[in-house]
């Protein structure tokens, strides 16, 4: 596998593969109205790995929802290759904060199930998913149903899921929240792998800085009432790299003290 | 202590009016002649029920123990007294009551002999059935001959309007329809063999008839002074303005008993025309695995009430009775004059 | 060491499939039982007259005899080739129109009130009405009972589809399902069970609808049956024809649940575990 | 854009109120249409005007208001009655597995005998006057919320019977609190289908049984006495009266499931 | 607040609050049986906080529905103060890993449900419920229906709930799962700082390996195929008071080797 686009290849001459503008979001909520994301500006090049943190309700999921095409009701623009976002496409896939997997379907049914617009062939079909589900270390359950999996089993059906259709763009809403440390790590070499592989574009929301700053290529911080950017960091690709380096420890606290949680993490 | 004796009719008026028409116990109803004759009795109440024109529905309440007096026709009393309805037979409320045959308004049919392998709506297992049974084997006919259908009243009148059946047995309900020239009458049981034609009779719980015998009397004898009021030809339209209280038109009642005279009609007589005929209608009956047990008719009557009534109102003469065939066995007092 | 305490829910667990059955089958003899023993003892003792409750062995003579003379046979035939095709026609058109009403709420707001106006005028009131139009033969059985199959099925699978977890609706919409395959992957697995209640309420519906027609305007049936019993006041033909009805009822219905646990194997599957 | 989403937003709100109307107006001008080119025979379609003509004279000079009153009595009283016994049964076997399993299959197949089938044994058993009638129109109303109130409780989502075991709930709250608000869509559904029901079987004992004010027995005069004219006028009541009761139940059900899901 | 309980202060002859003797649990899954806990021993004293780790589907939850009394189909013995439990009781609370709120009740409401069988005036029960809003900081949230909640916010609701009726046990299945990392190490230290106030004995899972250790008396490292005990390790008090010491970091260390993330996880 090549080992390619540093962060610094994504030149500003490049057409955004996303270009998100003043977006402003509302909800009602017990009558009021509460804004919940404002004047959100971001701007995606293809192929990179853009990571999010903020607070609880900030509006992370809503802005994936946007991004998808989900919910049209807002103000601003999202566009995608230059075109407002109309509907949901196949070009973007996402893994839900919960997973909502389909009660009905097995595991291998719900991996599946994401495959029936494509137009592989039916042995071609069964193989990715085959493939996919041993990538999440689930082969084994493929005949289960959701009922019988564990939190974390259900989340990695749910990212073989998104996977599974080799999309644009991969929207991941804190998909590796439920999953042990080992599995984790695994599971964010095999994403980072993937996304560089496949050339695909990239939105992960997680809670996780350190997760953040491996993965981003830049890490945007977010900050509640109402839900807005407070800053984007890029990282450079040795740091991104090499979770023991200097550069990777000071982005980190860096992210960690915009979260507002400096003091109380000590920098090593 | 109090007592309320609770009447129960077989119809209903018009707009669910609490009023029925066709025989002397509608009509006292209608003048409130019973009441009147328990006026004075202030701890007797006087309550009455009327079914929509149903035999079962009624017998199901006397089976409730919820009626005291009820007139039924001749199929119904029958089928309640085979099941052990414990009723009496206290006088005959109508006899000779037609059947019409009604055809819609461009039918070819113009008689009895042209319903051969027509479709024909019969509401089967009421008194229709076996009165028309007889009407056919009258004319040489059996129920082979023609196809039924069994309809009740509700679904006979659209099926017959809108040409699903080609004609209907039915009683004086097809006269109005007639009248508004949907329908026409091709053919009616009066005038033909005396026999034809349905009966009803007046019924007393055997509960209530022995533990109140006087008050038995009173409405025996209030009824049939009724009946004779009805039967003289003088007071014919007040009679019919009587039963227009529940609704139904004049007219229709004039139709009705065109050809007929109400002293025939409202005879209160049990005599061994009403005997045979109820006979006659328990052997049919059973043929056709109507009523399972037998019902023996003698036992079933109870005259005395009727006869003291009579005695009362000093009218022991008044009815003319009738043999088995329906031919006057003795000439009473109405048919005299009438026939003067 | 495995646990058998008091405690009844590991017990339960173990009587699975076989004795549990059996279980169950001892659990729903139990009432009927009681009824039946009530039933005959206030026959013997003579507490309800044999015209307000035939004995027990009365309706059962009559079962028999109506069996001998085949009577019952031909009876039970007509109405269940009279329910087949009205319930057939009815859970169909039912089933497509809820679809189409549950799935277009442009569509279900033209036409609901509408609808449920219309479905409040029931079979009764209709009758002389249909007669008049569709005649009073077997189509106006098949008419009568589609009809009232018709309304609860379109009532619940409307409603059934209306409310899909938006969650997973949305789900269709990120996978860009084509509508065929949303329906089939989504929409009908999460409505299923209710489409199924509804279906049940249907067949129900269809038996009642078959009474009244069958009074209305027949020759034969167990409807018919029941009417006949009543207008001779033989209330052994009516408890006998109830008897029949139901127990052909309580078989579709069981055919039906059996249809339904076929289809939805996510469910029992997931109660084994749980 | 988002003030602009609001505004289109209560526009179509106001769009959505006149759809029901244009459905209805349809009927009525195919109605009209039908009448005035006598496409059906004029015998078996009374004009709109014949129609209200009779429906007037019904409502001043007739009985008509009375006969209505006396029918949403019965099937009021009965409804009620059938109603909260189906919804006590139906809680009762949902959450007693025992009960459950003595009762259920034995209901089930009660429900499976036709309810007209009752008629007889009702009116022997509570006579033809209004204690048979409102029993047969309980009757009615009680099958499907019992069903589907039993149904509904027994589908609960067992999560939130582990929640209620966890939080050691009483019988009452877990019923208050869990059972009830989660099998309230279930029950609901029961009870549209049981008013449903119950209107049917108020028509059906106003004709089955015997005859007191009522509209069940005006229908029956009309279709004897081929008046079409009041057999249009009751069907149409019907029809309003059923409207009337399923919108209620319908605003009552969107009011309390309202804020349950995104 | 009072600092006590330093983990040497748990001796052996206390009579351990909870104990799990030779615990065994199979469920069927596609027709086989599969072994999901095999042998489990664990002892805890009253006040001790054990967390517990371990690979995704190796049967932590289950191992929190047997010590509730939620399933009773095992083989061995959970005894709580002795006594074999046979159902849920008040004493034991817990954050399930789906959150669970009834969505038909307010977040208020949700957290009132845990009240139901409580003694408190009414008065008193609207205070408590409403500390523990502050608590979770969703003062502001407490009309808003579940629906309207982040995942976030949800699972701070079930925290609430949790602990609003001071169990004295308290079972908690990565209850901090969704957070973002402030409200997360707020929220420990509020967990830590109750359990040790109010003497509660706490069970809880998590796939953060810094949070166990910060958390835990000791830490459980569970393995899976079948679920089992791998390893428990005692933490020092001074460990679990400063993320930043040495012992903290080596038992760090030594967690994530036992899960097998050794290599990948730098040391600082
Ligand atoms: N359907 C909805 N109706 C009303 N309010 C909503 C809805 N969905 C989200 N919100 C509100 O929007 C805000 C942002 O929610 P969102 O789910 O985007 O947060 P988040 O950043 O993803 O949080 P978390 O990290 O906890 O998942 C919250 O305050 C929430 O209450
Ligand atoms: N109801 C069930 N039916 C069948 N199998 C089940 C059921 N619940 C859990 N399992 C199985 O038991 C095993 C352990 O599940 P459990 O939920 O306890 O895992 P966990 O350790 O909590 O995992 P995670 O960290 O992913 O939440 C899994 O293999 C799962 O498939
Ligand atoms: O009165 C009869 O129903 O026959
Ligand atoms: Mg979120
Ligand atoms: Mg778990």
């Amino acid at each position: 596998m090549n080992q390619i686009a540093p962060s610094a290849a994504f030149e500003t001459n490049v057409a955004p593969a996303l270009e998100i503008r003043g977006l402003d979001k509302s909800f009602i909520i017990a009558g009021r109205d509460v804004k919940v994301l404002a004047d959100v500006d971001l701007s995606v090049r293809p192929g990179e790995f853009v990571t999010i943190v903020g607070a609880s309700g900030c509006g992370k999921s809503t802005l994936l929802r946007l991004i998808l095409g989900l919910d049209l009701d807002y103000g601003g623009a999202v566009l995608v290759d230059g075109a407002q976002v109309h509907r949901p496409g196949l070009d973007r896939s996402i893994v839900f904060q919960d997973h909502r997997l389909l009660p009905w379907l097995t595991v291998e049914g719900n991996v599946a199930a994401a495959l029936r617009r494509s137009l592989l062939s039916r042995t071609d079909k069964k193989k990715t998913v085959r493939q996919h589900l041993e990538l999440v270390g689930l082969t084994q359950f493929s005949k289960a149903y959701p009922a019988q999996l564990s939190g974390g089993m259900a989340q990695r059906v749910a990212i073989a899921r998104a996977l599974v259709n080799r999309p644009r763009f991969l929207l991941l809403d804190e998909p590796l929240g439920a999953l042990d440390a080992l599995t984790r790590l695994r599971l964010q070499d095999e994403l980072k792998r993937i996304v560089q592989h496949e050339g695909t574009t990239a939105l992960l929301v997680t809670h996780d800085v350190d997760e953040a700053v491996h993965l981003g290529h830049r890490v945007v911080v977010m900050q509640p009432h109402p839900g807005r950017i407070a800053a984007i960091l890029s990282i450079p690709e040795p740091a991104r790299l090499d979770r023991s380096s200097l550069e990777f420890i000071r982005l980190r606290d860096k992210v960690l003290g915009l979260l507002g949680v400096g003091a109380a993490e000590p920098s090593s | 202590e109090e007592l309320t004796i609770r009447f129960g009719n077989p119809g209903v008026g018009l707009d669910n009016r609490q009023y029925s028409h066709g025989d002397a116990t509608t009509y006292a109803r209608a003048r409130d002649l019973i009441e009147e004759e328990f006026a004075a009795d202030k701890d007797i109440k006087i309550e009455w029920t009327f079914f929509r024109g149903a035999g079962p529905a009624l017998n199901e309440s006397v089976a409730a123990k919820q009626l005291d007096f009820f007139l039924l026709g001749d199929l119904p009393a029958i089928v309640g007294r085979s099941r052990g309805l414990d009723h009496k037979f206290v006088f005959a409320t109508t006899r000779h009551e037609p059947v019409y045959l009604a055809v819609p308004a461009d039918s070819d049919i113009k008689s009895i002999d042209d319903v051969k392998g027509k479709k024909v709506a019969l509401f089967r297992g009421t008194n229709l059935q076996l009165a028309t049974d007889r009407i056919l084997s009258v004319h040489g006919l059996t129920e082979k001959d023609v196809r039924f259908i069994n309809l009740d009243t509700n679904a006979a009148v659209p099926a017959l309007t809108s040409g699903n059946v080609d004609a209907v047995f039915g009683g004086p309900e097809y006269l109005a329809l007639a009248k508004k020239g949907i329908v026409k009458i091709v053919y009616t049981t009066k005038g033909d063999d005396p026999t034809l034609g349905r009966n009803s009779s007046y019924l007393v719980a055997t509960a209530f008839e022995q533990a109140h015998p006087d008050i038995t009397q009173r409405v025996v004898t209030t009824f049939v002074k009724a009946a004779a009021f009805a039967s003289d030809p003088v007071n014919e339209d007040e009679v019919f303005n009587g039963w227009a209280v529940s609704g139904f038109p004049k007219d229709a009642f004039e139709a009705d008993i065109e050809g007929d005279t109400l002293a025939n009609r409202l005879n209160p007589l049990i005599d061994d025309f009403v005997i045979a005929r109820y006979k006659d209608q328990v052997a049919r009956a059973k043929a056709y695995g109507l009523i399972k047990g037998n019902v023996d008719v003698d036992s079933w009557l109870e005259p005395k009430y009727l006869q003291q009534a009579l005695k009362e109102l000093k009218l022991e003469n008044h009815w003319s009775s009738y043999d088995a065939k329906g031919e006057i066995a003795q000439l009473g007092d109405l048919n005299k004059k009438h026939t003067n | 060491m495995t646990l058998t305490t008091s405690a009844n829910r590991p017990v339960e667990q173990r009587l699975t499939n076989s004795s549990g059955v059996l279980a169950d089958v001892a659990y729903a003899m139990t009432l009927p039982l009681v009824l039946l023993l009530a039933w005959e003892f206030s026959a013997r003792l003579g507490w309800l007259p044999e015209q307000i409750l035939p004995a027990p062995k009365v309706v059962w003579a009559t079962i028999v005899e109506l069996w001998r003379d085949g009577s019952l046979i031909d009876h039970t035939f007509v109405s269940l080739r009279r329910v087949a095709v009205g319930f057939t026609i009815g859970a169909l058109s039912g089933l497509l129109a809820g679809a189409l009403l549950g799935l277009l709420p442009g569509i279900r707001a033209f036409v609901w009130p509408i609808f449920t106006a219309v479905a409040q005028v029931n079979t009764l009131a209709w009758v002389p009405l249909l007669v008049l139009f569709v005649g009073i033969d077997e189509e106006l059985k098949y008419v009568c009972i589609g009809w009232s199959t018709a309304i609860p099925v379109t009532l619940a699978t409307t409603r059934s589809i209306a409310n899909v977890s938006p969650n997973l609706l949305e789900l269709g919409r990120v996978f860009n399902f084509t509508p065929l395959q949303w329906m089939s992957a989504i929409v009908l697995p999460a409505a299923l069970p209710s489409m199924f209640t509804g279906l049940r309420e249907g067949l129900a519906a269809a038996w009642q609808s078959l009474v009244i027609v069958e009074l209305f305007a027949s020759f034969e049936g167990l409807g018919y049956l029941m009417i006949w019993g009543r207008q001779l006041f033989q209330l052994e033909l009516v408890i006998a024809a109830m008897l029949v009805i139901a127990a052909i009822g309580v078989s579709l219905n069981a055919i039906l649940e059996h249809l339904e646990r076929f289809v939805q194997p996510w469910n029992s599957e997931a109660l084994h575990g749980r | 854009m988002a003030a602009d989403t609001l505004q289109v937003g209560r526009l179509r709100n106001v769009a959505r109120h006149w759809r029901p109307f244009a459905a209805f107006a349809a009927v009525f001008l195919l109605w009209l249409a039908a009448v005035r080119f006598e496409w059906v025979d004029p015998r078996f379609l009374p004009s709109p005007d014949a129609v209200a003509a009779r429906a007037a004279t019904e409502f001043t000079t007739g009985t008509l208001a009375f006969d209505i009153s006396e029918s949403l009595r019965r099937n009021l009283t009965g409804f009620a009655i059938g109603a909260s016994t189906g919804l006590l049964l139906g809680l009762l076997l949902g959450f007693s597995r025992t009960a459950e399993r003595i009762v259920g299959p034995t209901l089930l197949a009660f429900r499976q005998i036709a309810l007209f089938a009752w008629v007889p044994l009702l009116s022997v058993w509570f006579g033809g006057a209004d204690a048979g009638k409102i029993a047969f129109i309980a009757l009615a109303g009680f099958q499907p919320v019992v069903i589907n109130t039993w149904q509904g409780v027994r589908g609960l989502p067992p999560a939130y019977r582990e929640l209620s075991d966890v939080l050691i709930f009483s019988r009452v709250d877990f019923v208050r609190l869990v059972a009830l608000p989660g099998a309230l869509p279930a029950i609901f559904t029961g009870l549209h289908a049981g008013l449903i029901y119950a209107w049917l079987a108020t028509l059906g004992s106003e004709l089955f049984l015997n005859v007191t004010p009522g509209i069940g027995g005006r229908l029956n005069e009309a279709s004897q006495l081929f008046e079409m004219d009041l057999l249009f006028v009751g069907i149409l009541i019907l029809a309003l009266i059923g409207l009337f009761y399923i919108s209620s139940a319908h605003w009552l059900e969107t009011r309390l499931l309202r804020r349950r899901t995104r």
